[in-house]
Order: structure tokens, then sequence, then C-alpha cells
């Protein structure tokens, strides 16, 4: 019992941190942005390939890693997404797409084998009597460290009012002085950055191999549709259901339907309540 | 304006893409067929991103030059082509065809991992094209191979111990080692969910506990596409065992990494395809000191008869990158090359196949310590030349048909399943550093523990 | 030269003309209101000032000429906008709302604040509630208060009366007498002829998508036309 | 009747000719890579039925597939897995399997069509994932689990046959779903597709509409699905459900024009021999990945697809023709 709660704490702490990034382009761009979990991918070859190959430091590693994927989502937004934003269906099959993509420039750079990256923080703890690796704590504290950034750049700035304010009323938005294509720009690159981050940790946390984005953008789709999409409150408590609800059924039932759950969640709120539990 | 720019491109784009697909065909039309001063073709399929398949498309290109250079098969050159699966079972089965029929190719080598092998067989069923698949060790293909014998099964062989066999061997490792030597009586079965993992663990699971009085206290499976090991290593540690008996092939590296960073404070033995990659370390991310697996026996650590170091030698000095030691299975790959070729040379050729697969049936070769190629029994047992490696394939009335034949009690001097250590430093960046520990007659170093593992873990008898 | 110039000014929707040669002018500080029937172009001639359609003519402020200007620039220039049913942004509460309004103004915000909440001393009562909850007075103040925020010499309201009750349309009415003291100038676009006749110096008449009269409140009163469509005489 | 079927009636004349000419020299790769292509230009088109003509962007099409293969192998495998220790012949597998797909999408798919855009796409993922997941999961021992069933007994053997096989059941398809959206159906669909709101304000059901869409798409991946598995012999999850099966058929449709059943059919060709012509010029995952800028690039810059650019043709021809008519030159 005290290993679901803190396995799935931790679990929880790393998604939110990636369907954030998610959420956000959904909530002020209206589109679905799938390469977003690449980016993931990316980002961890990325400072893998600075921190072991090249031998630089961790803080180096980590510039990199979210140089990087913040590159990559603003190229994704500024190359074609721009001009499809009235048509979901394109953007939505293209960055698809465009994810294959990276996995398979990865594959070309890295090889199709299992890497892993070394711990960022050594070492194990004994959390009520269940082990803990510290590198995840490490993980998961930053996790929040970023989550708790974001808020508060989404709550108390400028630009992330005007963030607010575009996915709520575009027109009034435009009309208070609010360029829509520079703050979405901004959120792509946030987004972009978040995922340099997650690719970080949830690539130390598991491990790198080019097919890594599957899964995470498979979660980050039931959290993001049972939080309601665009609404960074609700990722926030729908990463937890479903982090939880993974970790029981990974201790309890069996670790091959470690998916099921939260996609199983994701489907009676779809249809129950299609806006999700905290969509507006 | 814009509007007729477009247009124009879409009529260039559609000239392009129908004479993309017209000109092909054209050109496959003209070809006829071979003509018989024509080379030989060897097929290569498997994954070519991977390590375990660019081990053996390696060695076979190694293997076809040397035959190629001593004046080819039957007075005729070899020539390679090949076609990647890139571990997709579907793009397994197009390879296959693509090989056969675009290129009519002569014989297969295969690369692939146990499901595309899987997917292709009904292909070559149908086919019928000689292939030896150096990878897989899946006991559904022998199955095949045994039940439909007559109906195209014949042409495949597989150059290495199949899965009951390879099960066999870490029993007796568990006999000699883990039961006598250190007098373990309880473990805990470890295994992913592969045609690898299963068949292995089936073994197991039916013969250490009878056989070397190792309890079984619990099993636990997982997906290879399980990237938290949290969670099972914690059921692992709850069952309290003597030590863990993992087997994995696909989805190795991560629960090693993991193993070594929850410092579980257990034993691991058992199968571990990573581990017997050069670039284990790396991949590890330096964290591969003190690991230990079970191997096929021509494996990293090992001293090599001069057949098998000219062959890594030539490997080293024709490619550095990744991975820069062949795997086991290039070492069967190219072994089982020249099987298949001088089975050709005494059948006169691969067709017909009942002949070739009569001659090929009755490879029986040995490499031997310090000899080559050709048989030297005088030197052995008393002289200084011992029995190293060891070829033959089970008949068509065994129930393991075109495997490899299990030498278990060492009359051919196969080593019975041999167990190799990483040690704890890397002290060459570009040589594997590890050992062999298990046999006796094959040690080159010493066993540690992890330093994690406590004192009363470690007991022995 | 006047604050405001529009001359010959067209704007279509898709294929449909929507403005058809319009000009007017308005003179700093002066407030003028555009009267006219539903769908005659009203609100599309304020979307056209603030750049918001893509029209032909000219239109210069202040003597910047803001043909194909962003909608940034134009506040940026100085030119306020509060729409027809306010265009708020529901989630976020008042306060957020004018911070909103005040995005390209950061320099001026607490001064703004202040004023605004002297105005309209209810927005300060509520300022933390969200927009939704709302009556629609509050709304309505809420929209003029944030394109108060964007710091504007120029005002442009979009049916400020729409939908409210008289006493409610008085305490609008108020606010606009005080934003006429702080010097802004104002252009109303309205149905309710008698609340414009009352608060605008000039009036012009926009019936499908033409001006078709302009005068001074009185001299429109006079006119036989607009009595029998608007006051119903 | 004749007319209007003309370029169909010219277009199965031709592949029913094209086996005659192996004798000949004619490669009997292209025969295989014409039955891939079959296949995947059913799966495309049931697609296009579905997601094309309505708008509801299906991204879980391989779970019809997939359904429907695994009930056929799972009911004929040779070892006959299920408790009597009894193999169903071929003739009672294969409709068990269509009619699987048929009742597995009412079941799951069809009710989520109540949610549209993106959702409905997340749905039909979550719906293939699961059932994925499942198969792995639950009861190995019957499914194969990982390894899947190898091994299943074929309808026809050999490259020919099989070719007229998948010719049938193919050009069967695409008359059947190429008359439906053309009659006044195919027109209501496509106007779901523009606006579904305006259609039900119309006084007109949309229910019956996607629904009938829906089961026509479904009844034809079932067909697909059953005889794909039987053509390659062999089943298993991480093939039938991959995300490289399911972007397979979206690009074909994608790019081959959505919505005109034509457009995906011959997407679904010209991206089977596009794989296989670069297999030779480019080195495993290079291929791949250029197979997957080519798709980028045609959803980027040429949205409706090959038929778009068919009619760029046409309309350019006519204006040609007409200001040669008009100006002489």
């Amino acid at each position: 019992m005290e290993q679901i709660l803190i396995q799935g704490a931790l679990l929880s702490g790393l998604y939110a941190l990636i369907a954030m990034g998610f959420t956000m382009i959904f909530g002020v761009g209206r589109v679905l942005n799938l390469a977003h979990a690449g980016y993931v991918m990316v980002a961890g070859y990325s400072y893998f390939w600075a921190t072991y190959m090249m031998g630089l430091p961790i803080v180096a590693g980590f510039a990199i890693a979210i140089a990087v994927s913040t590159g990559l989502a603003v190229g994704t937004y500024l190359g074609w997404v721009r001009r499809f934003l009235n048509d979901p269906t394109i953007v939505f099959v293209s960055t698809f797409i465009f994810a294959l993509i990276l996995e398979h420039v990865m594959t070309l750079a890295f090889f199709r084998e299992n890497i892993n990256v070394p711990p960022i923080v050594v070492g194990m703890t004994q959390v009520m009597g269940c082990p803990v690796s510290n590198n995840l704590v490490a993980a998961v504290i930053a996790s929040w460290a970023c989550i708790g950034a974001v808020l508060f750049f989404v709550r108390k700035t400028h630009m992330g009012r005007a963030m607010r304010a575009l996915a709520m009323d575009r027109r009034g938005a435009i009309i208070s002085g609010i360029n829509p294509d520079m703050v979405n720009l901004t959120t792509w690159a946030i987004s972009g950055a978040l995922a340099g981050v997650a690719g970080v940790f949830w690539g130390s946390y598991t491990f790198l191999v080019p097919s890594l984005w599957v899964l995470p953008l498979i979660m980050s789709f039931a959290i993001v549709v049972i939080g309601g999409l665009g609404s960074i409150e609700g990722t926030l408590a729908a990463a937890h259901i479903v982090g939880f609800m993974e970790t029981a059924t990974v201790l309890a039932i069996n670790d091959k339907l470690r998916s099921v759950p939260g996609l199983v969640i994701m489907i009676i709120v779809l249809l129950a309540r299609p806006k999700g539990l905290f969509g507006r | 304006m814009k509007k007729k720019g477009l247009q124009k491109l879409g009529v260039l784009i559609s000239v392009v893409l129908a004479l993309a697909i017209v000109l092909p065909l054209a050109g496959g039309c003209t070809a006829g067929a071979p003509a018989p001063e024509e080379p030989w073709k060897c097929g290569y399929i498997g994954a070519l991103a991977t390590d375990v398949g660019r081990s053996s498309q390696r060695t076979t290109q190694i293997a076809i030059d040397e035959i190629n250079a001593a004046g080819g098969l039957l007075g005729r050159q070899i020539e390679y082509v090949e076609a990647d699966s890139t571990e997709e079972p579907l793009e397994g089965v197009k390879a296959y065809e693509y090989l056969a029929e675009h290129h009519k190719v002569d014989f297969i080598v295969s690369g692939c991992i146990d499901d595309v092998s899987l997917g292709w067989m009904p292909r070559l069923l149908e086919y019928k094209i000689p292939t030896l698949d150096t990878w897989t060790s899946a006991i559904r293909c022998i199955e095949i191979v045994h039940d439909d014998y007559e109906a195209g099964g014949k042409a495949y062989f597989m150059p290495h111990m199949n899965d009951y066999d390879q099960g066999a061997e870490y029993v007796a490792f568990a006999n000699d080692l883990l039961a006598a030597e250190m007098g373990w009586d309880t473990m805990v079965l470890y295994y992913e969910d592969t045609a690898y993992g299963c068949g292995v663990a089936e073994w197991v699971r039916d013969e250490i506990g009878p056989g070397a009085g190792i309890e079984t206290l619990g099993e636990v499976c997982y997906d290879i596409g399980t990237f938290d090991f949290t969670p099972v290593y914690s059921k692992i540690v709850a069952y309290d065992p003597d030590f863990i008996f993992h087997i994995c092939s696909v989805n190795c590296v991560p629960p090693s990494a993991a193993y070594v960073e929850m410092e579980i404070p257990i034993p691991i033995f058992g199968v571990n395809v990573a581990a017997c990659s050069a670039e284990f370390w790396d991949d590890m991310g330096g964290m591969a000191g003190g690991f230990n697996a079970t191997m096929p026996p021509p494996t990293i650590g090992l001293e090599w008869d001069p057949v098998s170091q000219a062959l890594i030698d030539k490997y080293k000095a024709r490619w550095t990158d990744r991975p820069i030691f062949p795997h086991f299975n290039g070492f069967n790959a190219y072994q089982g090359i020249y099987h298949m070729v001088e089975a050709a040379e005494r059948a006169g050729g691969f067709e017909p196949l009942d002949k070739w697969v009569k001659e090929m049936e009755k490879t029986d070769q040995i490499l031997w310590r310090y000899g080559g190629h050709e048989r030297r029994d005088d030197l052995s047992p008393t002289g200084q030349d011992i029995k190293w490696q060891y070829y033959m394939y089970y008949g068509p009335d065994h129930d393991y048909t075109h495997s490899c034949v299990l030498d278990q009690t060492g009359e051919h001097g196969r080593p019975g399943g041999m167990v190799m250590q990483w040690k704890l430093e890397k002290q060459d960046p570009l040589e594997a550093t590890v050992g062999i520990i298990h046999p006796e007659r094959w040690r080159n170093t010493e066993f540690v523990f992890v330093p994690w593992i406590p004192e009363e873990k470690r007991i022995q008898k | 030269m006047a604050f405001l110039e529009v001359k010959d000014l067209e704007a279509y929707y898709g294929k449909a003309q929507a403005l058809k040669s319009v000009s007017f002018n308005v003179e700093k500080g002066g407030c003028i209101g555009i009267i006219g029937p539903n769908g005659a172009g009203k609100s599309t001639l304020l979307d056209s000032i603030i750049g918001l359609t893509d029209w032909r003519g000219q239109i210069i402020f202040n003597g910047v000429d803001l043909h194909r200007l962003t909608p940034r620039a134009i506040v940026k220039l100085g030119i306020g906008y509060a729409p027809e049913r306010g265009n708020l942004f529901t989630y976020m509460d008042v306060k957020d709302n004018l911070l909103v309004g005040a995005y390209l103004a950061r320099e001026k915000i607490d001064e703004n604040l202040g004023e605004v909440f002297e105005m309209l001393p209810r927005l300060e009562e509520r300022q933390k509630q969200q927009a939704e909850t709302l009556s629609g007075g509050e709304r309505q103040m809420l929209s003029l208060g944030r394109a108060f925020m964007t710091d504007p010499k120029l005002l442009l309201l979009d049916e400020p009366t729409l939908g409210l009750a008289p006493i409610v349309i008085s305490r609008i009415a108020d606010v606009l007498e005080n934003l006429k003291k702080t010097g802004i100038t104002i252009v109303i676009a309205e149905q309710n002829v008698t609340f414009t006749m009352t608060h605008a110096e000039r009036l012009y008449l926009l019936e499908r998508g033409q001006l078709t009269m302009g005068g001074t409140p009185e001299e429109l009163r006079g006119e036989e036309y607009i009595s029998k469509t608007y006051f119903g005489v | 009747m004749i007319r209007r079927l003309r370029w169909w009636l010219i277009a199965i004349a031709v592949m029913c000719v094209l086996p005659l000419f192996v004798p000949l020299g004619f490669p009997v790769s292209v025969i295989r890579l014409l039955v891939m292509g079959s296949y995947l230009a059913i799966f495309a088109m049931s697609w296009d039925m579905m997601s094309g003509h309505t708008g509801y962007i299906s991204f879980g099409h391989p779970f019809l597939i997939g359904l429907a293969g695994y009930v056929t192998a799972f009911l004929s495998h040779q070892e006959g897995f299920q408790p009597p220790h009894i193999v169903l012949p071929l003739a009672v597998t294969l409709p068990l399997g269509v009619a699987a797909a048929v009742g597995g999408g009412m079941l799951f798919f069809f009710p989520s069509m109540r949610v549209r855009g993106p959702y409905f796409a997340l749905v039909s993922l979550a719906f293939m994932e699961i059932l994925h997941r499942l198969i792995i999961a639950v009861r190995p021992e019957f499914t194969g689990g990982d390894r899947g069933l190898p091994n299943l007994p074929s309808v026809v053997m050999g490259a020919i046959p099989n070719y007229y096989l998948s010719l049938g059941l193919m050009f069967a398809t695409a008359i059947g779903l190429w008359y439906v959206s053309r009659s006044n159906v195919g027109n209501v669909l496509k106007a779901i597709r523009m606006d579904e709101d305006v259609v039900e304000a119309s006084g007109i059901s949309t229910y019956r509409f996607k629904r009938f869409a829906f089961l026509l798409s479904a009844v034809t991946a079932g067909l697909g699905g059953v005889f794909y598995t039987h053509y390659l012999a062999s089943i298993n999850p991480r093939r039938a459900f991959s995300a490289i099966l399911l972007l397979d058929i979206i690009i074909s449709a994608v790019i081959g024009g959505m919505g005109t059943i034509v457009g995906p059919m011959f997407g679904g060709y010209f991206l089977t021999f596009i794989l296989e012509y670069l297999r030779p010029y480019l080195f495993g995952q290079w291929r791949l990945l250029a197979y997957a800028l080519v798709a980028i690039f045609m959803v980027i810059y040429k949205p409706k697809g090959f038929y778009g650019i068919a009619q760029d043709v046409a309309s350019w021809f006519q204006t040609r023709k007409r200001r040669s008519a008009q100006y002489g030159y």
C-alpha cells in the first residue's frame, strides 16, 4: 500500500510535467501537438550525448537538452503549424509523422539499442520502508519546481495572462493589443522547454530508445483528456489519478496492463463528460 | 498567378511520380532469368539499426568476401544483398519477399529477432530457400521445421542451440555453481515476455528445481516495453530469495540498470544478452561493473581459437563503429555460412533442396583451441590442444530438427553454458574487460559480488 | 486636421460588401455616435478602425495611416475598443481581465487601475470574482474598464447599453460622462438612439453599410425620418 | 452505367492481365507488391469511408483489422488452442472474423462517435491500445502473447492466386464504396464532415448516416483484415496494432485525398511501391525516414492529396484548351 502511494506520487509528478506542455499548446492554439513526446525523447538523447558522450557537466547537458527541444518546438510551430491553426486534422497528422521522423533520426544517430542514462543523483533512500531512488525523488522535485514556475508564469505575468486570455477569448485578446502569433510562439517555446526538462528526467528514470515517445504520448493523452484539454489544474489532478492507478495496476495485477486503467478512465470520462473533469 | 504556379507544380509532381512508378516496372521487365555464369546471391535479412543485426550482417560480409577471394562456390562468385527488417514483423515479411523475388537469392542469412522470424516462416515454407537464422532460438521456429519438414521447413537451419537446449545449459550451471558451490536453495525466476524468455523460463522452471534442489519461490514476468522496474524489483525483494535467475534478450539494459541503481541486495544470475555486447559498459552509463551473465559459448571475455580470432581481427579492421565487437550470432553466422557453402559444394549447388539439406545435416565441425578447421584428433585429449567449439545439426527425426546439437557431456568440448562477468572497473576503453567465471575449465577471472550485496547473502558452502 | 479621419472606407465580409464609402471625422476630445439598425455595419466599422477587418480606403488616426497595421500596433497608438457583448475572459477574475487590457501599457498600470476603480467602484468590490459570474451591467463596465486600461486616446464603444436595464444604463451613462471629462475621444456605435443623442456631440446614421445622414443631436432630432424610424413617433 | 464505370473497367482489365506477363519476365516481386498494395488500399478506403467522409478521424483502425485477424487466426490455428482442440475450417473462421470486427466496432467504436474531432481520435487510439494490451496480457497461452500465432493456414497459395484474391477484394470494395460516396448518402456524409450541427439543424438524423458509414467501414476493414492475416499466415500484436500500420493507413488516405475513395486507393499502392523502390537505394532506416519526409511534405503542401493534384492537372488542361480555342494558340 505504501509502495503504491509513494511510487504513484513520484510517477504522477513526471507525468504531470510531460502532460503540462502538451495541454498548454492545446489550451492556447486549439491544436494537439503529437510531436510533443518526440521532443521529450530527443531531449533525453541530447542530454545523454552531452554529458556521457561529450563529458560535459550536468548543467550543460540540461541546457543543451532544453535548447534542442525548445528549438524543435519553435521549429515545428514556425515551420508549418502556424499556417494550419484552423485545420486541426492536418496538425494532428503532420505532428504525428514528425514524431516518427524524430524517431528515425534518433535511430540513425544512436541505434535502436536501449541506453541507460546515468542517474543525476545517485543512491537509494528508504521511505516508509520502501526503496526509492534518489534520482526519482530529484526528478519529481524538479518537476514540481517546473510546474510551479509555469503556474506562476501563467498566473502572474503579462505573457501568462495573455496566454490564458487568448485561450478564453481570441477576439478579446486581440483588441487588448495581444499578438496571437507571438503568444502562440511563446507557448510552444515554453512547452518545448518543459519537454526538455521532462526528457532528461524521464530518460534517467527509464532508459533511452528511439520509440520512447509512444508511451508518454498515450499517457499524456489520457491525462489531458481526463483533466480537460487545456486545463493546467485538471492536468495536475489527472496526472495523479493516472499515476496512482498505473502503479496500483503494476503492483497488484499485471505489469503488462499498466496503461489500461488510465485509458479506460479516459474513455469513460470522454463519453460521460467530454470536456473532462476540469474542462470548461 | 500563384494558383497557376501551383497547378504547374502539380503537373510536375504527377509526371515525376508516374515516372518513378513506371520506370522500375519497365526495368524489372527487361531483367531476364539469371544466366548460369552469374554469381550466387546471398541475401541478408535483419534489423540493420541494432547491434544484433549488424553483428551478423558484418560477419556475413566477411565470410562471403573470404569465400569469393578463395575462388567462390563451385567456381562462381557470391553476391551479397541485404534487406532491412527494422524489427517490425511486417517489414520482415516484405524484406523476405524482396530477397526471394526481387533478387531471387540462392540462400538467406537472417539476424532477425523472434517475432520477425516467426513472421516470415510461412514465406520460407513457400519459397523453400535455404535459410540460416543466426539470432532467434525460438522453439516455435524449430517446431515448424520439425512438423512441416517436407513442406519446406527443412530449408531452415539454426547454427546455435534452441531455447530448450540453452535452458538445459543453465540447469547445469545452476547445479554446478549455484547449488553445489554457493549452497543456495531458493530463487525467483525473473524473465521477459518474449518467445525466448518464456521458452527458457519454462525449461528452467521444470528442470532447475528437481535437478538442482533449488526451490522457485515465485515468478516475475515483465513486458519488453516496461520502463519502470521499481515495482518489479519490489515484488522480487518481497519473496526474499537466495538469488534471482534473470532471463532476457530484448530489453536487457533497463532491468540491469535498475538493479544497479536500486542496489537490490540479492545476487542476480541468468541470461542477459546485452551483457555479452562490448557496448554494455557504455549502454549502462558506466554501471556495468560486477554484472554477470550466462551466455552461449562464443562470447566476449573468452580466449579465442585461431579461426574466431582471425574473424575478430578482420572485423575490427573493417568497422570501428557500434558494435565494435561481434555478438555471438556474428560468429555463428560466419561459421554457418561456411557450413552452407561447404554443403552446397558437396551437393553441387543449392538445387535440388533435398540434396543440399542432406549434405548440410552432415555438418560436423570442431574448432580447436590452438588448431584450425581441420580435424586434429591426434592432439586431443592427451595433447595440449582442446576442443573449443562444436557445430552439428539435429536431424529430422529429433524433436529439435536443424538446431545445433547440445553437447552436455563435454565429449566434444563445448563449454556447458559459460558465465561471464564484467570487472568492477573498466580497464581498457576499447576492449571489453570481462572474464569467464564458469565453468572451471574456462575460468580466467575470479567471481566477485557487487559491493552492496550484504554479507549474509553471500553464503558459500 | 481631425483626430480621427475616415475616408471612403470600404470593407467586405467574404464577397458581401459590409461598408460602402464611409467617411467622417472626429475631433480631439469629441464624442460622436454612430446609430443604425442591427446589421447596418456598425460593428464592422469599429472592427475596421481597430484593424480586425481587411478594408480599403483611408483611416488616419492622430496623423498615422492605419492601413495594414496590426491590431496590436493600433492599440499601441492609443485606440481602445470595448466590443459588443464584451469579449471578456470568462474564467479570469475581474482584476486579471483589467490587467490583460494593460498588456501594452504596463508602465501606467497602477495609475490606470486607480482611475478605473475610481470611475467604476463596482469593479473594485468584485475584483476577485470570475468574469462569468458578473451581471450584464458589470460585464459592460468591465469591458469599458479593460478598454480604458489600454491607455487609449480614442475609445470605441460598441453597443454599451445592449440588453441592460434602464437603471444600469444610467450608471453606464455616468461612466461615459466621467470618461469624457478625462479628455478621451469617444466613438459610440449604438442602436439606442436616445442614449446616444444624450451623450454624443455629433451623430451619424449608418444604414446598409452607408452613412446616410449626419449632424448634431438637435439637427437629427428634427429629421422626420429619424423620428419615425427610431422613435416610433 | 457502363459509361460511369468505364475507368474502373479499364483498370480492372489492365490489372487482370498483368500476371500473364510473368512468363515473359514481368517480375513476381511486383505482383507481390501489388498484393500488399491492394490490402493497404482496402484499409485506406475503409478508413476513408469512416474518417474521410464524416470527418471523424480514427486513430484506431488497426483495432478493427486486428480484431478480425485475431479471431480468424485463433479459430483456425493449426494447434487448435481453443478448449475442445478442434480446428475450424477457413470458410467458418473468415466470416466470424468479419463479424467480430463489425460487432466489436459497434460495441466500442460506434458509441464513441458521440465525441468529435481530436477526442474521437483519442478514444479510438485508446481502444486500439487497450486491445493490444489485453491480447498480450490476458491468457497469453491462447493468444500467443507477444509472439502471436505463427503458421496459419492460407486461403490460397502462391503469388498469383493471392494477387487475384486481393485484387477482387480490392475492386469489390472500391466500386462499392465509390458508389456509396457518389450517392445521396455520400453527400450527406460529406455535409456531416463540413458541419455536423448544420446537418442536424436541417432535420436530418446524422446518427443513422454515421452508423451506415461506420458499418461499411467496419465490414471492409474486417474483410481486409481476415484475408490479410491469412495471406501473411501469421499474426502478432506488434504488427497488428503497430503505429506503423496505423500511420500507413492514414497517410495513404491523406496523401491520396481524403473523402474520395479513389484517392486513398491510389495512396495505398503509392505508399507500398515507394517504400519498396527505395529499398535498394537507401540503407534501412534512411528509407523509412525518406518515406516519412515524403508523407509530411504531402500533408503540409498538398493537403488535398493526389486527388487534388489530379484535379489541378485536369483544370490546367481545360484552361489551356479553352484558351487555345479562344485565342488560337
